[in-house]
Parts: structure tokens; C-alpha cells; sequence
């Protein structure tokens, strides 16, 4: 790596259960984020699961 | 706010390096102007378009204009042009017509979007397995044959049947279903994937037992397999729910599916354990199908330059779990290989701890910070209330009496200003919303609409924008509790709603603003456990330019992966071990204290201290967040001669001494010694993958020697599977035992002799053995002190407990601590660095921050009333009322606001009354149960 | 006895039931309207007063649900 | 003990109806208030009219010290040991309470009844229910702690007032 400083944005692709995460994370921790997603809302697969949890919520 | 989504998007060219990418993005048209819709639904009412929705698994239909589904982020529509009309055949545009924000926007065109990022973090996914290609399974042709992804939706309460399960055939309730499993893995036969895909087992057990309360007692699942891979953690003891709930599980592949009448019945037929051919049929076949990298997962890898291994997901490293093999790139998810949630959001967490790493130097630089309005003073204001009640749509308009609750609400005290919008929620209700607080001066807020759970925060962000404390306002839910759930008795819900507006109203009254709490940040870490996990997590905490402190119990660094050779994927380990431990001993961010151990600690988050003895001497830590990594190992057994006979040996005893091994004509692995029994009812996940390794190594080495591995279930997950499949090859011969009939292992006067029961060929086989290797349990370090020092809780196997199973793996319940490693549960290396970067990922979203807002929603004592009796501080489960020496007037007690939940528990018990709760004081609530009646 | 429509008062936790009643509203599990629902950061905010004052108030009878 | 204390006051205990449930069982909770609103319906309307005295003197009680005290207390005596370092059992320390608890209640019922001016204890016996025998010996507990004082007589007959 050069040592010029970095650029303190992150690119994320894709926008399921771990792209979230990451993106929270990355936010949280001080740098700017774009989040891709190729379809148009963001839950991934886990969004379709009969799961045990009470909402979908997705922590946004 | 710092998150910008890019939907629609897909990432064309990438240039540049590590720390300075530009990446290119296409992004297509939505249609749909995002700032304009409100999401009413009117557009996919009046469209006249239907097609095959994707979501429900193609289960359900969809207009061409939609939500994905009702829960979606963001929640906007879409058109899908390829089933548009207007866009097929130039006629239609209802959607434009009916739309009352004139929000459609049909010369929407794509967009290129260049971005400067320093880093990338590919989480392109999976896609589940098509198993159409199949003719066996007939599931494009036989509507009772669904994948389990379609089962998924059929059990969803939001799914296509609101979770009643009927056959597609007939639409009549199953009586027995049968799940297939490994339908697009483990099979080189018919596919390509000869991986397990980690996830089916467990996910096919949920199904059934879900299915089962749903469909109640007479209800017949059937569970067909090859080897029940429930590995993680409180897994088994979920299987062997299954099992004692009457789900069957049957050891065998099912060749074909038939139907057998016009109704949709299927027939399979399968061989038993004892070799005995049975037909049987079932009502339902749900095949459970596994996982494959998405199509535009690899097109995305490829865009980005990262290589890909043999089943075409992300390469990486057992040392360097989220790298890719271009520098600035970091992968999570299952992109990676197959796994399960828990396991992607440990990714997640890395992944973002390595971006962070190589972007620290920029850290802060690019991101914005709200910033809103002085707060007017309005305490000492005459109330002034604004009532919103929201139509939702027609999610309550449709049901209630909007107008006439808002008239209603009108005419009670301190109401000065109502209103009745469509969508309260939506941004341009907000923006008005702020007007009229200016304008009319309101002091309190009260919004009728849907839940304060979700919705609260959005608009105390509204009243903030407009001058007013977050505090001065108050929800009344009348959606989720009443309209959604008495939609049948229009008028009594309207006099609910009433009511609740009524009770919102009172309390409203009372309310007072709350000012905004926050603690400083202590911008160090202390690392409990010097072993694998704990060096990581500490370097990786070091790197982002925090300091650690690693307090390690023994004398030197390195904890139970000293005893490992090579990871599964391949990798040295003592030479990742040596190097780690070289790293961590010079880095100037870091401090080592061996010898020694945790002996006190008190704080919250941001403001740890604890009291460690290393030698002689005392340390006092003051650190802001705490990883524990106190590790784990393998367990000692009576069992099978251990300790008895000096040829049998547990785990790398082997490995380590080669000189054992020259010779041996044979050598016998035993699996599940004190694992998946009464006492440790759970798997270790780790073993049967270390025994296959070892078997393999062996075989190399020595192609004559006999290896016997006796087993209850193979559980070489995910690409590990290869590793089964090559011991076979190898000619490593599997015997599968059972709990009720274990092997025995008896002296002889030229070795050991192993008695075991062979299912297969259903007798008993007597195999002489040179040398015996078990698979002992793992089971986690002493970890009792620790637990109780942080007040962070063990599961009944003493493996430290994360706050949540699936979405919170790495971090405790309690704010800045987190856990690692084989103290959170067995697994293998390259896992345990995940978590341990996954740790420290976490922990610099706390470390960052100068000082972080707390709920200032916390107990207040009136010293005056105070007794000093201590009956607060004995009920409150955080610990977070203290009693302190108030000069001359004995004790008296103290909130600490960084622990306090809010709960209340204080104010309810303390005998003078003395204690009274912020934003739910006795009277506040009070009002609202007077309002009541 | 007189047929009624009664009116109980409901302290919900926060975490627990008061979720549990917003998830019934996303299932849209149908129930009679009597309940008047008092949301609480947690059951143990229940002090046995507000029952009393529940009562006093009119009300025909008290829920609390953790 | 609230549901105790209203089984004491003839409000009846099924006023009051306790539930635990997780935030995932929308079908229980419907489950429960289903059975709770059946349950209030068919113990009718509930008049706070009737049971004034019985309210307030609840109320009162329930203010007081005395009970909350011993409430905050029971997991440490259970749990840990009195300060003799003693463990109570559960089923020693529930019968005190009930004891307690119905003797507080008594107390601040009698007081509630003077106070609405019952003033003689054959007329607070009349009004409120209890036994004259129970009520001559509480009286004399509560003027000790203050709760009423004794006025005198009037024809014959002993006046308490309440402070």
C-alpha cells in the first residue's frame, strides 16, 4: 500500500443478512458506506425464512 | 445515515489499489421516484399485470409493480419492465394515474455511478439449488414435491397460504411429509457439487418441527439422510428434540420419487439400515436443497478480480479467513463456501475489521454526523399537544374512524392542533410534521399509527429537527393492537383507538423533556486469553490503532493450537502460530501479561477496570471494551483404555509422535468420546474433520497401514466433505456405531482389540489394533470467575453465551463485551479467527467513539426520600444502583446510567418510594391508566 | 349478570408481550378489542399501585404479561 | 400478592390475570388476552363505587413500607440467608406475608372506614365486614402507630378518629 492516506469509504456489494452487518459495522466504526444490491430492497435469503424471530426487522 | 444503498445496483469495472479502488456501478431504472412514494400500494392495486413472484419461490403471483415483500428496505416499488404493459406494449400507465404523489416516473433511465472506496467487502451470497435437472425427484413436474426454500414460504405467517400448510395438489392439510436431504450436495453423480452445504440438516429439522405445530400431534415428519450434520451450537440438543417429538429420521438416500394416484400422493422407496427395501408414501416430499455460489456472485467476483476455487466461490485462506486474493478486497457470507447465518454474520463482523484495518488511517474522515436544532426550553410552557392520527394507507383508515378519532382527540385538554395523514411515516408527513411544531408552537406529540417499536425512533428524530426533546412525545398503537387485529368490528376499534389516543394524550401531558446522556470512551482493549483467538483479536484491534492488553493464564502464548499441525484447508500452523505470537510481542499497541489472571473487574462500556495478578504483581486495567477468549480443550475420558494403556491416545497425541506411528499395521479412531452423549449433549464440530485429516496424513505416509475411523455421524461440513471422500479413496474404512452399542476396546497380548457392531453388514467385527485414537470432547477452559467478574452468562455447558444466537454471534448482551474463539464453542482454527476479527470488528464500532449516547431512559433516586436500605441494589439485575456514602447522611443510592436497562425493577420495589423511572414515572403511567376506562 | 363489554388494562413489557401483541398485528391474529394496552420497559415497572389505580379508575380488570 | 390482597378486599383475584410470554408468540398472546377478556367479562362490571373503602384501604397498603419491604426482601431470604445467616423456606416465608398482608390490609380497611365516618367499632364492623374482635384488637395496634387516635366517648360508646 502506498503511503498516502486510504480513502475512509467501503464499498459493499450485496445487501443480505452479511453485507448488513458489514455495512453496520463499517459505519459504526467511523467510514462512509455504499451498500449494492443487485435487486430492489435489501434482507437477502434470510428475509424469505419462516424464521422463529418476531419481525424482519433489519436493524437499518 | 452514513449508509448510502445502491439498489438495482451491479458493480461493472473496478481500477486502483488497495486503499484508493473507483468502482464503477450500473444501476437500473426503478420507475419509481424513491422520494416520492409513500409505498401505499395503490400502483400494484390497479396494475393490471401479473406475474411470478419471486420472493414466495415463485408460489405466489405479483404485479408488475411491487415491494418484494412487505417488510422491505427500502420500502419503495418497483417496476419490473420485462412484465410491464406500458412497457411491453406502449399501453396502460394506470400506475401513473392512480398514484396520489405522482411518484411514477416512466422515463427513468440507468445510471453509471463511479465511487472512490478504499476497500471492498464481497457478500454476494448463494442461490439455492435448482433441482429441476433432476428426474428422480420430478419437482418441476409433481406439485407435492417443493424444495425446502418453498417450504420456507409456505410455513411464513407472510408467505403465499399465511402458514397454513395444504398440498398444492389439493389444497388438503399433509399427514406426512418426507424431507430428502443432500439434494445438490455431497452428489458428483448428478451434480457438481461434492460439498455438504453446512445448513440442510439443521434446516430440514426446524422445518419438521415447525410443520409439526403447525399441523399438530397426528402429524407423521420423516427426516431421510446420510449423516445428521447438526454441528453447531445447541444444535443436537435440537435433534434430539426432534427426535423425542416424533419427526423420524431414516439413514437413507431416496433414489425416486413417484406419484402414485391423481391426487398428488408420492411413493418412495428406500433401503433400510438392515438392508431391507421399503415402499411407503407420503402426502408431501420437500427436497432439501443446498447451496451454490449465485451466478451474479461470480459475475461480481470476476468484475472485481478475486479468484475463485473449484466450485466456483471465493478463495481464501485457513489463515486469512475474509482476504482475497487481491489486497483491499475482503469476502463474508456464503460466497465464500456454504454456512450457516450465525457463521456469515462472524464473517460480516471480520470482514469489516479488515477494511478497517487497512482504512484506519482514514477512519472518520468521510462520515457525517446529524446535527440538529438547539432544543427549545418548554418545560415550564403550558402543554400544547399535537395529535397525529396516521391512515396508514388503508391499514387503519380502512378500518377505524380516522376523522372522527382525530375529532375526538381534538376536544380533550391541551389539545391544540390534529391532523390526519396518510402515511405519517413518510418524508414528506415528516417535513411537515416539522412545520407544524413551529408554527403552532406545540410542546408534546402524540402519533396514533402503527407500533413505538418500530416507528418511535423515526419521529423523535422528527421533533428534534424541529426544536423539541425526543422525549415529549408518545405513540399510541393503533394498527398492530387494534386495527390490524379487529378488523371484523370496525366500530369497536374505532372506540379502542379512542381510548388509546386518550391514554397517549394523558400521559402526553406529563411528559418532560430528557436530556441526552453519554459516557466517554476508554479507547483500549483488554484480550482475555492469549491463545489463537485472543493474539488475533488483539492484533487486529492493535492495527486499527487501539491498544490491548492480552492477560494470558499460562506462561507462554499460542493456548490449545500448539498441539495443531495443519489447518483443514491445508495451512501450517505453528509456522501462522509463530509468526502471531512475533507480532503480538512487538507491536508497540500491544502489552502481554503471562501468568497471569482477571482477578476483579467493574465498569460498563467504555469504562472497564480490572484488576489482573501477573506474578507477584498487581495490573490495573482501565480499557473501554473486553474480548474474552479463554479458549477451550480436549477433555480427558475414561473410557476405551484411556490412561490405561499407553497405545491409546486422544486428538494430535499422534501427530506429535510420529515414532508411534512407524510400524503400526493398523490404527483405529474413535469419534464422539464424551460428545453427543447425557453429560455433553453437543457436538464438538471439529473432530470428525481432525480424525479424517490424520487418517489421510497416515495413508500417505504409510499406504499399508490399516485406519479404521468408528463413527455416529461423518460431520465434515461444507468443502471439508472433500476431505471425507478422499480418506475413502485412500481406502480409510468408516464404521458407524451406536450410543447403545459403543466399540470396546480390550488389551491383548500383542496390541489392543476392537469390538464394533457394523450396521451395514449387521454383525459384529473383531479388528486388531496397534494403536487407538479418540476424538475426546471439547470442552471450554474454567470460566466460571470470568463469568461472574463481567456478569456475562454460560449455556449449561459452560460455553460462554453471545446475545444472540443468530444476528449477535460475537458479542454479550451487556454493551462492550464480546467473545471468541473455542470459549464460545468448538471450532476450527480458521473459524476461531473469524470470530476473533469478527470481535474485534465489533469492538471498534465502541472504540471509535469518543463517547457513546445511553439510553437516558434510567432510574432517579430522590436522596431526600432515600433510606439507604439497599433493597434497590439487591433487585436490580445489572447492577447498575450502587449505594453510596453521601457525606454524613449515611448511605444513599446511585444510579450508574451506563448499566441501567431501564427496567424499573427499582422504582416497584423500593419501600419509600424514593425511586422513580425517566419517561415512565409513576404518575406518567398513572395518567394513562386513569385514561383507561 | 349483566352482558358487558369489559375494558382490562394491559402492562406490556416492552421486550416480551408488548412485542408479542405487535407481532399478532403483523399475523393479523383477530382477538376481541377489550385490552387497553399501558406499554412498561418491563413488567417489573409494575408497581401493585397502578393495579389498584387501575381499578379505581373504572377499569374491569388488569393484565400483566412479561 | 396484589391478587391476594384483592381476594381479601371481595374484589376477587381474577381481576387480575399475570401472564409471561416471549416477544415471538403472537399466537399466545392472543391466546391470553382472549382467555383474560372472557374471564373479566363473565365476572361482570366492576363498580370502584362498591368497593371505595376496599380500594383505597388496598392502596394504602400497598404504599406502606411495611409490605414493600418484605417483598424486596424475599429473594435475600430465600436465596441467601436472614441476618442470622438463616435461609427461609418459601413456604414459611409466604405464610408471614399472607399473615402480614392481611393484617395491613385489616388495619388500613378499619382506618379507610373511620375515615368515611364509621366512627364506633360496632358501626366499622357494619360497614366494612370484619369481626368486632378482630377489629377491637387491630384498633389497639393502630393507635400505638399512630394510624388512628381515640377520641372519647359518646354515649357510652368509644370514638376513633383516624390520623
Amino acid at each position: 500500500m502506498s503511503n498516502k492516506t486510504p480513502v475512509g469509504s467501503v464499498l459493499v456489494v450485496g445487501g443480505g443478512i452479511t453485507g448488513m452487518q458489514s455495512a453496520l459495522d463499517m459505519a459504526e466504526a467511523g467510514y462512509y458506506v455504499y451498500l449494492a444490491e443487485e435487486s430492489p430492497a435489501i434482507g437477502g435469503a434470510m428475509a424469505q425464512l419462516d424464521k422463529t424471530f418476531p419481525t424482519n426487522d433489519c436493524s437499518m | 445515515m452514513n449508509i448510502e444503498l445502491l439498489t438495482l445496483s451491479k458493480v461493472t469495472s473496478i481500477s486502483g489499489d488497495s486503499g484508493d479502488f473507483t468502482v464503477t456501478i450500473k444501476q437500473s431504472p426503478r420507475f419509481v421516484d424513491m422520494e416520492k412514494c409513500i409505498a401505499c400500494g395503490t400502483c400494484a392495486e390497479k396494475c393490471p399485470a401479473k406475474t411470478t413472484d419471486l420472493f414466495n419461490e415463485g408460489l405466489a403471483k405479483r404485479k408488475a409493480i411491487y415491494v418484494p415483500y412487505a417488510q422491505a428496505v427500502p420500502l419503495k416499488y418497483a417496476i419490473d419492465k420485462n412484465r410491464c404493459i406500458y412497457f411491453q406494449k406502449g399501453k396502460c400507465r394506470a400506475c401513473e394515474k392512480f398514484c396520489p404523489t405522482n411518484a411514477i416516473k416512466f422515463d427513468d433511465t440507468e445510471k453509471d455511478i463511479t465511487l472512490n472506496v478504499g476497500s471492498v467487502i464481497l457478500t454476494a451470497g448463494f442461490t439455492p439449488f435448482n433441482p429441476d435437472r433432476f428426474d428422480n425427484y420430478q419437482h418441476a413436474k409433481f406439485p407435492n414435491v417443493v424444495t425446502s426454500m418453498e417450504f420456507e414460504r409456505i410455513l411464513s405467517a407472510g408467505g403465499p397460504f399465511g402458514g397454513h400448510i395444504h398440498r398444492l395438489s389439493d389444497g388438503k392439510e399433509p399427514k406426512k411429509i418426507a424431507w430428502l436431504q443432500c439434494v445438490g450436495s455431497r452428489d458428483l453423480n448428478r451434480c457438481d457439487n461434492e460439498y455438504c452445504s453446512s445448513v440442510c440438516c439443521m434446516y430440514a429439522v426446524k422445518e419438521s418441527i415447525i410443520a409439526k405445530e403447525h399441523l399438530g400431534p397426528d402429524f407423521e415428519p420423516a427426516i431421510f439422510f446420510m449423516d445428521m450434520r447438526t454441528h453447531g451450537k445447541d444444535f443436537e440438543k435440537y435433534y434430539e428434540r426432534a427426535k423425542s417429538q416424533g419427526v423420524r429420521f431414516i439413514r437413507s438416500r431416496v433414489h425416486t420419487v413417484t406419484e402414485t394416484d391423481e391426487t398428488g400422493t408420492l411413493n418412495l422407496v428406500y433401503t433400510t439400515d438392515a438392508g431391507e427395501r421399503v415402499s411407503e408414501d407420503f402426502d408431501m416430499v420437500v427436497l432439501s436443497v443446498g447451496m451454490e455460489p449465485a451466478a451474479s456472485a461470480i459475475e461480481a467476483a470476476n468484475t472485481l478480480g478475486v479468484e475463485l476455487n473449484s466450485y466456483k466461490f471465493v478463495k481464501t485462506s485457513g489463515i486469512a479467513p475474509v482476504a482475497t486474493s487481491r489486497e483491499g478486497i475482503y469476502v463474508a457470507g456464503a460466497i465464500q463456501g456454504p454456512k450457516d447465518i450465525p457463521q456469515s454474520v462472524v464473517e460480516a463482523s471480520a470482514a469489516a475489521c479488515s477494511a478497517g484495518i487497512s482504512l484506519s488511517a482514514a477512519r472518520g474522515t468521510l462520515v457525517k454526523e446529524k446535527i440538529f436544532p438547539d432544543e427549545l426550553a418548554v418545560q415550564n410552557e403550558e402543554p400544547r399537544i399535537g395529535v397525529f392520527v396516521c391512515n396508514c394507507g388503508i391499514n387503519i383508515g380502512g378500518i377505524a374512524d380516522v376523522p372522527a378519532i382525530a375529532a375526538y382527540a381534538k376536544e380533550l385538554g391541551h389539545v391544540v392542533y390534529t391532523e390526519e395523514p396518510l402515511f405519517a411515516c413518510s418524508q414528506d408527513a415528516q417535513d411537515k410534521m416539522v412545520e407544524i411544531i413551529r408554527e403552532q408552537r406545540l410542546n408534546r406529540i402524540v402519533v396514533a399509527a402503527c407500533t413505538p417499536r418500530t416507528h418511535e425512533p423515526l419521529f423523535q428524530e422528527t421533533l428534534r429537527n424541529a426544536g423539541l426533546n425526543a422525549y415529549l412525545f408518545e405513540m399510541a398503537n393503533i394498527r398492530n393492537q387494534c386495527t390490524w387485529v379487529h378488523s371484523g368490528e370496525k366500530e369497536k376499534a374505532t372506540g379502542k383507538a379512542k381510548d388509546l389516543v386518550r391514554m397517549a394524550i394523558n400521559r402526553a401531558t406529563l411528559l418532560e423533556p430528557i436530556p441526552s446522556l453519554s459516557v466517554s470512551v476508554n479507547k483500549s482493549a483488554l484480550v482475555i486469553g492469549g491463545g489463537a483467538a485472543g493474539m488475533t483479536a488483539a492484533i487486529s484491534l492493535a492495527d486499527q490503532g487501539f491498544n490491548a492488553t492480552i492477560v494470558e493464564k499460562s506462561a507462554c502464548l499460542g493456548g490449545s493450537a500448539r498441539d495443531v499441525h495443519n489447518t483443514w484447508s491445508g495451512e501450517d500452523v505453528q509456522q501462522f502460530l509463530k509468526n502471531l505470537i512475533e507480532r503480538v510481542s512487538v507491536h508497540p499497541r500491544i502489552t502481554v501479561l503471562t501468568q497471569a489472571e482477571v482477578v476483579e473487574a467493574s465498569g460498563f462500556v467504555g469504562n472497564f477496570e480490572t484488576r489482573v495478578q501477573a506474578g507477584e504483581k498487581t495490573h490495573s486495567i482501565q480499557h473501554g471494551i473486553a474480548i474474552v477468549a479463554t479458549g477451550g480443550q480436549a477433555a480427558g475420558t475414561e473410557e476405551y483404555l484411556y490412561g490405561k494403556h499407553p497405545s491409546v491416545t486422544r486428538w494430535h497425541d499422534l501427530e506429535n509422535h510420529p515414532e508411534k506411528l512407524a510400524g503400526a499395521g493398523s490404527v483405529i479412531f474413535i469419534q464422539c468420546v464424551g460428545s453427543r452423549d447425557e453429560k455433553r449433549p453437543y457436538c464438538s464440530r471439529i473432530c470428525c474433520t481432525a480424525s479424517v485429516l490424520q487418517a489421510i496424513a497416515i495413508k500417505e505416509k504409510q499406504p499399508d497401514t490399516n485406519v479404521f475411523i468408528l463413527y455416529r455421524d461423518i460431520r465434515t461440513f461444507g468443502e471439508r466433505e472433500i476431505l471425507y471422500k478422499k480418506a475413502r479413496e485412500k481406502g480409510v474404512i468408516f464404521i458407524r456405531y451406536s450410543l447403545e452399542k459403543k466399540p470396546v476396546v480390550t488389551e491383548t497380548t500383542d496390541g489392543l482389540e476392537v469390538r464394533v457392531f457394523d450396521p451395514i453388514l449387521q454383525k459384529e467385527l473383531l479388528i486388531h489394533a496397534d494403536l487407538v485414537n479418540l476424538a475426546t470432547a471439547i470442552e471450554p477452559s474454567p470460566n466460571a470467575d470470568i463469568a461472574a467478574f463481567y456478569k456475562v452468562p454460560v449455556n449449561a455447558e459452560n460455553f460462554f453465551m453471545e446475545a444472540h444466537a443468530k444476528l449477535r454471534p460475537v458479542d454479550f448482551a451487556s454493551d462492550g463485551l464480546f467473545v471468541c474463539g473455542l470459549a464460545h464453542y468448538p471450532k476450527s482454527l480458521d473459524e476461531s479467527i473469524a470470530q476473533a476479527m469478527a470481535a474485534a470488528g465489533r469492538a471498534a464500532t465502541v472504540l471509535a467513539r469518543a463517547s457513546i449516547l445511553i439510553s437516558p431512559l434510567v432510574s432517579q433516586v430522590n436522596r431526600d426520600m432515600c433510606i439507604g436500605c439497599g433493597l434497590c441494589t439487591e433487585v436490580c439485575p445489572f447492577g447498575a444502583i450502587i449505594q453510596e456514602d453521601a457525606d454524613g447522611k449515611g448511605f444513599k443510592a446511585k444510579n450508574i446510567s451506563a448499566s441501567c436497562k431501564g427496567c424499573g425493577l427499582c422504582a416497584s420495589s423500593c419501600p419509600k418510594k424514593a425511586i422513580d423511572m425517566l419517561h415512565f414515572r409513576d404518575d406518567q403511567i398513572i395518567a394513562a391508566v386513569c385514561a383507561a376506562a | 349478570m349483566e352482558q358487558v363489554e369489559p375494558k382490562i388494562v394491559a402492562f406490556l413489557c416492552n421486550w416480551c408481550a408488548y412485542a408479542g401483541a405487535d407481532l399478532a398485528g403483523v399475523s393479523r391474529l383477530q382477538h376481541p378489542s377489550n385490552m387497553r394496552t399501558v406499554r412498561v420497559m418491563c413488567s417489573g415497572r409494575v408497581d401493585p399501585l397502578f393495579i389498584v389505580q387501575a381499578l379505581k379508575s373504572g377499569c374491569d380488570g388488569v393484565l400483566v404479561a412479561g | 400478592m396484589t391478587q391476594k390482597l384483592l381476594k381479601l378486599s371481595g374484589i376477587g383475584e381474577s381481576r387480575l390475570h399475570l401472564a409471561w410470554l416471549s416477544s415471538a408468540e403472537a399466537q399466545r398472546f392472543v391466546d391470553i388476552s382472549t382467555a383474560v377478556i372472557d374471564n373479566v367479562k363473565s365476572q361482570g362490571k366492576f363498580d370502584p363505587e362498591l368497593f371505595s373503602l376496599e380500594l383505597a384501604a388496598a392502596e394504602e397498603t400497598l404504599k406502606a413500607e411495611t409490605l414493600r419491604w418484605m417483598v424486596g426482601k424475599e429473594l435475600k431470604l430465600l436465596a441467601r440467608g436472614d441476618v442470622y445467616g438463616r435461609k427461609w423456606e418459601k413456604v414459611r416465608f409466604e405464610a408471614i406475608l399472607d399473615e402480614v398482608l392481611e393484617r395491613e390490609y385489616h388495619k388500613h380497611l378499619i382506618r379507610q372506614t373511620i375515615i368515611a365516618g364509621f366512627t364506633s367499632v360496632r358501626a366499622i364492623s357494619q360497614r366494612n365486614g370484619l369481626e368486632l374482635r378482630r377489629i377491637s384488637y387491630l384498633l389497639a395496634d393502630m393507635e400505638k402507630t399512630n394510624m388512628i387516635e381515640f377520641k372519647g366517648h359518646t354515649e357510652c360508646v368509644p370514638v376513633f378518629g383516624a390520623l
